[in-house]
């Protein structure tokens, strides 16, 4: 299990195709039937204005702790064989790769709820926090992310 | 007894600084700690709050040493 | 949009990194906030069994047709940006990924769930035939795929 | 008529062979070219059946030149 935030760029499929060979007793068992993930990005737009950057900040410590028991949450509910999150914080443009989950699991039914229950105990609970530069120069503060069911 | 206090993000912003320590009583609560370092302020609605980086409520007891956090709704992901 | 049944191996990883570098100018616009993803990969074991190895057959053509119509289904349904699916035949073995489902879209709620009803269309009409290979030497048809909700 | 049989997977090992040409009057279904195609043989439950690659049903009626396939559950994925 891994868990990363980080003001790097971050490579969503580098950082699979690193982390599958870092763990490649584990991953490599043949126990892995499937292998769900999901990439947020960032977009040029919200709420009707366009949107020409981003800052999101973070609280080191306890985002971490916080999304390691989201992670560890998964495994025991679903039977999780590994899980891996990484979250950009700073200043990120739009198309930028914002979170990365990927979970790993003998059965799909299992990864595919897994990976999306983590998403969002990781929007609603975990400790981040977007600004958005607009077109017109102006910022503003994401108030609420909206539900994802 | 003494409280480490952070805020974070819009509300970082709002009060126009990051954390403050606060001197109080043996006896507090999150919301007395929210009073102190806010110097009065009403704790606005929807409000997160932290006791040692995990959340608790704002009537949680609050012990000397702890650090104590104030943030929006988290909107990573 | 990409469809491609093929005997090569497949790393999922480099062909997620390929394909979005191919189609930057779609998947570089902005407009794309969530890649959804699904592998399926060879496990060692089925139904009590120990299994060495695995031959996929399928009908060429009808199955490259059928992928297709699945993922311009789910692009009308869900509003997707764009979908890949890759999918192995021939020989393969243990840990060896199978199947690559990829859906780009706006939000994550479209992703995650075309994302699933992809893999579970995939599995229930596109024409491939498992045939595994056992500890034992003997060989036999997977039967039926079981139900992915 | 003349159309294009195929077999596939577990029925091909079934059949012992890939598919065959079969010569039928101009009116038939998908069961009659079964019938011809197999030697009389019963049609197995759960059998898939496919004209010119898309899926259709064992009463449809086929047209000279037409491909049709048979096939046992599908197991991609």
């Amino acid at each position: 299990m891994k868990i990363e935030v980080s003001d790097n760029p971050l490579n969503p499929w580098e950082e699979l195709q690193r982390y599958e060979q870092a763990q490649i007793g584990a991953l490599n068992s043949g126990k892995v039937g499937a292998v769900a993930t999901f990439v947020g990005t960032m977009r040029d737009f919200n709420e009707g204005d366009g949107v020409t950057g981003m800052e999101l900040e973070h609280y080191p410590g306890m985002t971490e702790n916080h999304l390691q028991q989201l992670a560890e949450e998964a495994t025991d509910k679903w039977g999780l064989l590994d899980a891996l999150i990484i979250h950009r914080v700073g200043r990120l443009l739009p198309n930028d790769p914002i979170v990365l989950v990927a979970v790993w699991s003998s059965h799909r039914k299992e990864s595919f709820e897994a990976c999306r229950w983590l998403m969002e105990a990781l929007k609603s609970k975990a400790p981040f926090w977007k600004k958005e530069i607009l077109e017109s120069g102006d910022s503003r503060w994401v108030e609420k992310n909206t539900a994802g069911y | 007894m003494t409280v480490s206090v952070k805020f974070f993000a819009s509300l970082r912003e709002q009060m126009g600084c990051d954390g403050a320590t606060v001197e109080i009583g043996e006896v507090a609560t999150v919301a007395d700690i929210w009073l102190q370092a806010s110097g009065g302020k009403a704790m606005p609605p929807n409000i997160l709050v932290s006791i040692n980086q995990e959340y608790c409520g704002t009537n949680d007891p609050v012990s000397s040493g702890d650090e104590v956090a104030f943030f929006p709704p988290v909107t990573g992901g």
